[in-house]
């Protein structure tokens, strides 16, 4: 471990200077770690322990590193890869490739060790990282990284002072140490440092009172990136909220609440059903596609949030397992969409149309990943949401799962809008010479769907993971053999199910090869009254496209207003104190009058 | 007479911070303020002041020593020459404010100073 | 109006710390007993060595010499104050003359011209001269030094300002000045060469109330007040020329 | 009340006392009015009287080098850079330089309420 | 021998008068040779009776093991900015006199003497802050610096009226109960006003942002470590604080509130002069808690602090309305420095919060922790802010209208020198500076046993007391 962060630290320096022989090669150098990196760490036996720049015992590798180091890597890999081309419409490509690769460094570094301060040190770092990556994007992306870098830095510095709270408790920052002791301390304290150490994870996964910097960020990053930024980074918040979940002796901790659940699971659930409502009706209402994924991934959040905090052995296999296909599914959907941009150079959905004669296998990759998203098999989607639900219902938890429900129905909803605006419909004129994205981007974009649907239809590889770190924390594992998973209402064969999917595949493909074709009519076909119409956005499939749904909530209330109006009471007082400064040394003595009878005051 | 001293060094002191709060114009807050230096001067001589005591210099009428406390004086000494040099400076910042925003009257420096930013 | 209400407020907060709680923790007026105060071995000179009576024109050849015991503490006890307070006016006459020479529009201060008062100036100059020399030559006999003296300098050349309009302080006053506040330094040096330690008086110290006594007590004050009578004069034209 | 008037006049029996009781109270005057008249020029000179009369106290106060020193440069020195600082300021006003008409008019401008 | 510290700067000072640029070129000489004579010549455990006189009577200077790691930064800190400002004709003798006053300042040991040393300091700061007609400013901190040094010498002489002596050492001697925590008032109104820590801080902003590029790095740094070191002296070694509680809560609002008035300003300088203000404060604040731990720690804050605020400041000066786009150095040198005042990781600004954090934790304060964290988070928010608007701003249009000094000659040499507009001593001092940063973030030891030292030795007074007893040259 150390020797791969070591080789990772020093690839930042190299992919920025091969950046400037070729701002090709930056990406590639990041590749070939990525792989080197996935290689090691898929081959390493969970446990081992080593230290890092001579701090001893540092580095702890269990089988949630192991697990979420293998996603990282593999959405960094596909990053890489399909950056190789794409580099070349980068703002700053040397400052791009060598701040992609520290990303990378700190993440690892978050998942590889159990030493709070270590860990909050790499936090900080990828943090840095990133935040000096997505003011390269779109002009509001300045705006955006204001967002960014306040909202995290609340996470993690609440995150950091409950650090010191346990530290000054218990005299260790390495988090297994302290697990054992914390049931034993006062309720309020324990409150306290869960709140504040999962408040990084809140913060980062985009869960509900802190959710807003999502679309920003998201929206307005270079447009590679944000499929990190989705798929990976936002997995380091949810990497959090499960390192305490499962260190924490939660269920100890809190007193049993409702449905065998403790009170503080309860809380989290609720936050999580939330950040589901607000994440789906949002996503309903946007109209450009990557704000839309952004609020998705808020949704999912809540998903992951939900199943993590369920704490048993169905439930909490769910979220991990979640987690793993939300990161794949996201960074297809958001490679397939930076190269829509790549091509047509917009991300606004009623600026396009008909791309799937132009782009297939984007197309492709969008739909299988936007049936990840929704939930639907085969993919690994359905797998997560249907062991999700299997907790709920089994717990007897129904609102929860009304809420989850929702989400997904929600989700079939806001995911068709892209399919229909980007792909479907009719081709735009200006779009008349778009071409295919060039192979590289292609490739990384099947690998991608190769494995949602590998690992949707023979789960065993990813639910081994799961169930080495649900036998680590203590936890019964989950029960499964080949393709059939067992919960404790029933089971499911996902082998069957691709089966009869595939069935109905044929059939339906059978149906439309002989049924006669629909015919093609072009817009400025169609007038009224005699008048031909040219305004075809009228026409676009994307406009007005949900008016039915965003009229029931029109006039909602929007946190990113709250917080900016908070800001703007904090800036009304700066404003006092410069008024203050600006007074002559008539107001200063008599500050200093104040000051003086303090003193006296104090004194008696 | 006991003690009245301190007090008028005080009652000036406290005269000298008056002005700087009260008085607008930045002349009056100067001149308060060399106010202070003189009270703050008396204060510290009379503290070393002894009943009965000479100048403390050796001399033909004072040939031996039945003196007053002479370090206070000296410090004195320094505190005026001090005050001075503060005071020339605060004049000539004065010119330069006047210059700048052609008042001495710190609402109209603040209006003019609001048109410049 | 309110104004005027806060500002006794908040010099009566200043009164009320001063009078209530300052005032008791300090000595009645005038019943200040010396003995535990160093001052008093300063005034018998005999912070080195064992308690002696100092008597006027008699006693010879003690730590320090100058009859004038403010004069004995400003310029040798804590003749390192003095330096800094030397410093203070020529950081002031700097500042000033760095102010002054940035002023927009020159506007000289000009004066009708008096035929008396050139005249009458002509005639007292030199006696103001004398006066300024005479009060820090004997600063270590009499009231006075350094300070006062140059002042009066000082006061001098502005009568000059004020008789004659043409009148300005040459660069010779920068040459003065620089000339006698390194001299201090240097004085202080030769302590350090002399006696092993800065601003240490070298210098034998005569006869209680002679005029050449003291050691170097009154050739720090005479080149105190030579840079104290540049300085300020060269503080008053740079105001005068700006 | 009878014994404060004893002290009083037991306090009154030394013609320094009563020297420096005036001169206290005379200082308090000065002082008091250089704050608040409205003409710069009155509170310049008021505050040069009451450097001048702290001179008589310090004399009282047998600190005969303060007083020497307080004579000619509290009194005198500072006093004078303030008139040439106010002077300036004054000429800026307009032109011609009758320092005392200007200062009325710039300085009741400024000094008021 | 120490007293050349003093003596060297004060006669390059008084013979550099006549020549108008040549304190300019004194003063870099002047630095070195008070390092060098740090470096090799002078050992701490030390002490001076100037003209020979016994400490009680005379001025004693002390180099003891706490002044002399002070000596040491402020002097490096003095070498630096004579290397990186742009001194016009007269004030490179100021800055000269400055060096003799704070190495005064830090060396003295007598409490009257520090009362010149700081008028001298004031002086000198009200001049500086008239720079690039601040007139204003400068006039405001006059009257108030004045009444702040008025209360100065008060205390000062109010202890030689009780001990009989002005010597520090002696004084802590007296013995009325009650009259220690008076003295300490008045030096504490001082240091409030001088430490500008709100509300007596006020006049800083108007001071530091009038866009000079030494105003702020001469009076925020240097003099702010000078008078951080004599504030501890006194207060940490001679007497105790009078109601530390009260001290710590002033500091506490002072953070917050120059952090929000950070947030609201439009002008770099502001901004920066208000993030000064609450480092400053943050400082009082964890020395107002006198325990060794946390006394380190704060000054290791102070170390950072001034480091980082010394390259932004220098750098905001120069930086006219320009981007970085054309110049990278001065950009990562201030980026640097901005995530090193925010406290993030592989800068020394994380140990500096970090040990700060866990001292305090371990003294079961945990008010303060809170009130750092939230003020990194709205500092956070705006030094982000500057720094990608400075990054990613075009050359032309300026989003943020900058400083007031943009009609005088600013405004002139940014057209002919647009793409190198900061001098070349700058850019190597701001570079340096900005590594030094790196370099303790990756081995924070290098400062943080030396702090532990000054702070072990601070918080007892008895070898100090002896020092002086055994007297010497």
């Amino acid at each position: 471990m150390q020797s791969l962060l070591v080789y990772l630290a020093v690839g930042v320096l190299v992919s920025y200077f091969l950046s400037m022989i070729s701002k090709h090669l930056g990406p590639i150098v990041l590749l070939a770690l990525s792989l080197y990196g996935l290689f090691t760490v898929w081959n390493m036996p969970t446990g081992t322990v080593e230290s890092l720049f001579g701090f001893e015992d540092i580095l702890q590798f269990t089988a949630l590193s192991k697990y979420f180091s293998i996603i990282t890597l593999i959405v960094f890999s596909c990053y890489a890869f399909f950056n190789i081309v794409w580099i070349s419409k980068a703002k700053r490509p040397h400052a791009f490739s060598a701040l992609s690769t520290l990303t990378l460094f700190g993440t690892l570094g978050v998942f590889l060790t159990p030493h709070l301060i270590a860990l909050y040190i790499f936090w900080e770092i990828a943090v840095v990282a990133s935040l000096f990556i997505v003011p390269m994007g779109k002009e509001e992306s300045k705006k955006a990284t204001i967002w960014y870098i306040v909202i995290s830095s609340i996470g993690s510095y609440m995150f950091l002072y409950g650090t010191f709270l346990l530290y000054s408790k218990f005299g260790t920052f390495n988090l297994f140490e302290i697990s054992g002791d914390i049931a034993s301390e006062s309720m309020g304290f324990k409150w306290l440092v869960s709140l504040l150490l999962l408040g990084a994870g809140i913060a980062k996964s985009g869960i509900f009172p802190l959710h807003v910097w999502l679309r920003n960020v998201h929206g307005n990053a270079p447009d590679t990136f944000s499929a990190v930024l989705s798929g990976q980074l936002v997995k380091m918040g949810s990497y959090i909220i499960a390192l305490l979940l499962g260190v924490f002796p939660i269920a100890t901790m809190f007193s049993h609440f409702y449905a065998g659940v403790n009170v503080f699971s309860y809380v989290l659930i609720w936050l999580g059903n939330i950040s589901i409502l607000i994440g789906t009706f949002m996503a309903i209402k946007q109209n450009d596609m990557k704000m839309l994924m952004a609020y998705s991934t808020v949704a999912n959040g809540g998903y992951i949030l939900i199943g993590l905090s369920l704490l048993d052995q169905v439930g909490f296999a769910g979220g991990l397992f979640h987690v793993i296909n939300h990161a794949l599914a996201a960074t297809m959907i958001f490679l397939s969409f930076a190269a829509v941009v790549y091509r047509t150079g917009t991300t606004k959905i009623d600026e396009m149309g008909g791309l799937i004669f132009k782009m297939p296998v984007t197309f492709v990759t969008y739909l299988v990943g936007i049936i990840s998203i929704a939930g639907i098999p085969p993919t690994s989607g359905f797998v997560s949401k249907w062991m999700i639900f299997q907790s709920l219902i089994s717990k007897g938890m129904f609102v929860t799962a009304m809420f989850a429900f929702v989400g997904s129905i929600g989700s079939f909803l806001y995911v068709f809008r892209p399919l229909a605006g980007v792909f479907l419909g009719q081709l735009k004129r200006k779009d008349k010479d778009v071409k295919e994205a060039p192979v590289i981007m292609l490739i990384p974009m099947l690998i991608l769907v190769a494995l949602t649907i590998l690992w949707g239809v023979f789960p065993q590889q990813v639910l081994v993971w799961i169930t080495d770190v649900q036998k680590q924390f203590g936890m019964e594992p989950f029960r499964f053999d080949g393709t059939v998973l067992y919960s404790n209402l029933g089971h499911w064969n996902s082998w069957t199910v691709f089966v009869m999917f595939m069935v109905g595949f044929i059939i339906a493909a059978i149906i439309y090869i002989l049924m006669p074709k629909g015919k093609k009519i072009p817009l400025d076909d169609q007038y009224t009254s005699g008048e031909f119409l040219h305004n075809f956005d009228l026409y676009h499939y994307a406009t007005k496209y949900y008016a039915f749904l965003e009229r029931e909530y029109e006039g909602h209330p929007s946190f990113e207003d709250w917080y900016a109006s908070i800001v703007n009471v904090l800036k009304a007082i700066g404003k006092g104190v410069d008024y203050l400064v600006r007074r002559t040394a008539s107001a200063y003595t008599f500050w200093m009058a104040v000051v003086l009878a303090l003193l006296l005051w104090v004194r008696w | 007479m006991s003690n009245i001293i301190y007090y008028v060094s005080f009652i000036l002191l406290g005269i000298g911070i008056y002005g700087i709060v009260s008085q607008k114009n930045l002349f009056k807050q100067l001149i308060s303020l060399s106010i202070i230096d003189t009270a703050v001067n008396i204060f510290i001589v009379a503290l070393g002041y002894v009943q009965g005591g000479e100048a403390p210099i050796y001399s033909a009428i004072t040939p031996v020593a039945n003196f007053v406390d002479p370090l206070p004086q000296a410090l004195v000494l320094t505190a005026i020459v001090i005050g001075v040099g503060t005071l020339a400076l605060g004049s000539i910042l004065l010119i330069h404010i006047d210059e700048k925003y052609g008042s001495l009257d710190p609402d109209e420096i603040r209006d003019t100073r609001e048109v410049v930013e | 109006m309110m104004r005027r209400v806060w500002a006794i407020l908040v010099a009566g907060v200043f009164l009320y710390f001063l009078i209530a709680q300052f005032l008791p923790i300090i000595p009645d007026f005038g019943n200040a007993d010396m003995f535990l105060r160093v001052s008093f071995d300063i005034i018998s000179k005999s912070t080195t060595s064992n308690y002696n009576v100092v008597e006027f024109k008699k006693s010879k050849d003690l730590e320090d010499g100058s009859a004038n015991v403010v004069t004995s503490i400003v310029a040798n006890y804590r003749a390192f104050d003095t330096l800094g307070e030397v410093t203070v006016l020529f950081c002031a006459a700097i500042g000033v003359g760095i102010l002054a020479s940035v002023l927009k529009p020159k506007r000289k201060i000009e004066f009708e011209e008096h035929r008396v008062l050139r005249i009458s100036t002509g005639i007292i100059f030199p006696l103001i001269l004398l006066f300024g020399v005479y009060i820090f030559i004997h600063g270590h006999l009499s009231p006075g030094g350094g300070f006062p003296g140059g002042t009066t300098i000082a006061l001098g050349v502005l009568l000059l300002m004020l008789s004659n309009n043409e009148f300005k302080v040459t660069p010779v006053a920068k040459h003065i000045e620089q000339v006698a506040g390194a001299g201090y330094v240097v004085i202080g040096l030769m302590g350090l060469a002399i006696g092993g330690v800065f601003l240490m008086n070298f210098l034998p110290t005569g006869v209680v109330g002679n005029l050449f006594s003291g050691g170097v007590v009154p050739i720090v004050y005479i080149l105190i007040g030579f840079k104290v009578g540049a300085e300020l004069s060269s503080v008053v034209s740079d105001l005068r020329e700006g | 009340m009878t014994e404060f008037f004893e002290k009083l006049v037991e306090i009154l029996k030394d013609p320094l006392n009563v020297i420096s009781l005036s001169v206290s109270g005379l200082m308090i005057i000065f002082a008091f009015f250089a704050v608040e008249t409205k003409k710069i020029v009155d509170s310049l000179i008021s505050l040069s009287a009451v450097s001048l009369l702290s001179v008589l106290l310090f004399v009282v106060l047998k600190a005969p080098d303060v007083a020497i020193t307080e004579a000619a440069v509290g009194s005198g020195i500072a006093t004078a850079v303030m008139i040439f600082a106010l002077w300036k300021i004054d000429s800026k006003a307009d032109s011609d330089n009758q320092p005392d008409k200007k200062a009325d008019k710039q300085l009741n401008k400024a000094g008021e309420k | 021998m120490i007293a050349l510290l003093i003596a060297i700067p004060l006669a390059f000072a008084f013979a550099s008068i006549p020549h108008e640029r040549l304190g300019r070129y004194f003063l870099p000489f002047a630095a070195l040779f008070n390092l060098v004579c740090l470096f090799f010549f002078m050992q701490p455990e030390q002490i001076l009776e100037i003209g020979k006189w016994p400490a009680a009577y005379g001025i004693v200077l002390v180099l003891d093991s706490v002044s002399y790691p002070f000596l040491i930064f402020v002097n490096l800190l003095i070498l630096l900015m004579s290397l990186s400002a742009t001194l016009e004709n007269r004030y490179g003798t100021l800055m000269l006199v400055l060096t003799a006053a704070v190495n005064g300042i830090i060396l003295t040991g007598d409490f009257f003497n520090s009362f010149v040393f700081l008028e001298i300091i004031s002086v000198i700061a009200y001049i500086v802050a008239a720079h690039k007609d601040n007139a204003l400013g400068a006039f405001k901190y006059l009257i108030f610096g004045g009444i702040g040094g008025t209360m100065y010498l008060i205390g000062a002489v109010s202890v030689y009226i009780k001990a009989g002596t002005l010597n520090m050492a002696y004084a802590s001697f007296i013995t009325d109960p009650l009259a220690v925590p008076i003295i300490c008032i008045f030096f504490l109104i001082t240091f409030l006003v001088e430490l500008k820590v709100l509300p007596l801080g006020l006049w800083a902003p108007d001071v530091y942002s009038n866009g000079s590029s030494f105003t702020p790095v001469a009076l925020g740094s240097i003099v702010t470590v000078s008078l951080v070191y004599l504030f501890s002296r006194i207060f940490l070694n001679i007497f105790d604080l009078p109601s530390p509680e009260l001290v710590g809560i002033l500091a506490m609002v002072s953070i917050i509130f120059a952090e929000l008035g950070a947030l609201k300003q439009k002008n770099l300088g502001r901004a920066l002069s208000f993030a000064t203000i609450s480092g400053i404060s943050t400082v009082v604040a964890a020395l107002s808690i006198q325990e060794t731990e946390v006394v380190s720690a704060a000054y290791f804050y102070l170390f950072n602090d001034v480091i980082s605020k010394f390259i932004l400041f220098t750098l905001s000066a120069y930086l006219g309305k320009r981007g970085f786009k054309s110049n990278k150095t001065a950009g990562i040198a201030f980026t640097f420095a901005s995530l090193s005042v925010i406290g993030f990781p592989m800068f020394a600004g994380f140990w500096a919060k970090y040990y700060l954090l866990k001292a305090l934790f371990q003294v079961d304060s945990y008010a303060l922790p809170a009130v750092i964290l939230i003020a990194a988070v709205i500092e956070a928010g705006y030094l982000i802010r500057w720094n990608i608007d400075l990054w990613y701003k075009d050359e032309e249009e300026s989003v943020l209208e900058h400083g007031k000094d943009t009609e005088n000659e600013e405004g002139i040499e940014s057209i002919e020198e647009i793409d190198d507009f900061v001098p070349f001593g700058a850019q190597v001092v701001t570079l340096i500076l900005a590594l030094t940063l790196v370099v303790i973030g990756f081995m924070p030891n290098l400062i943080h046993d030396q702090t532990m030292n000054i702070a072990n030795n601070v918080l007892d007074f008895r070898p100090y007391f002896d020092l002086i007893l055994r007297g010497g040259m």
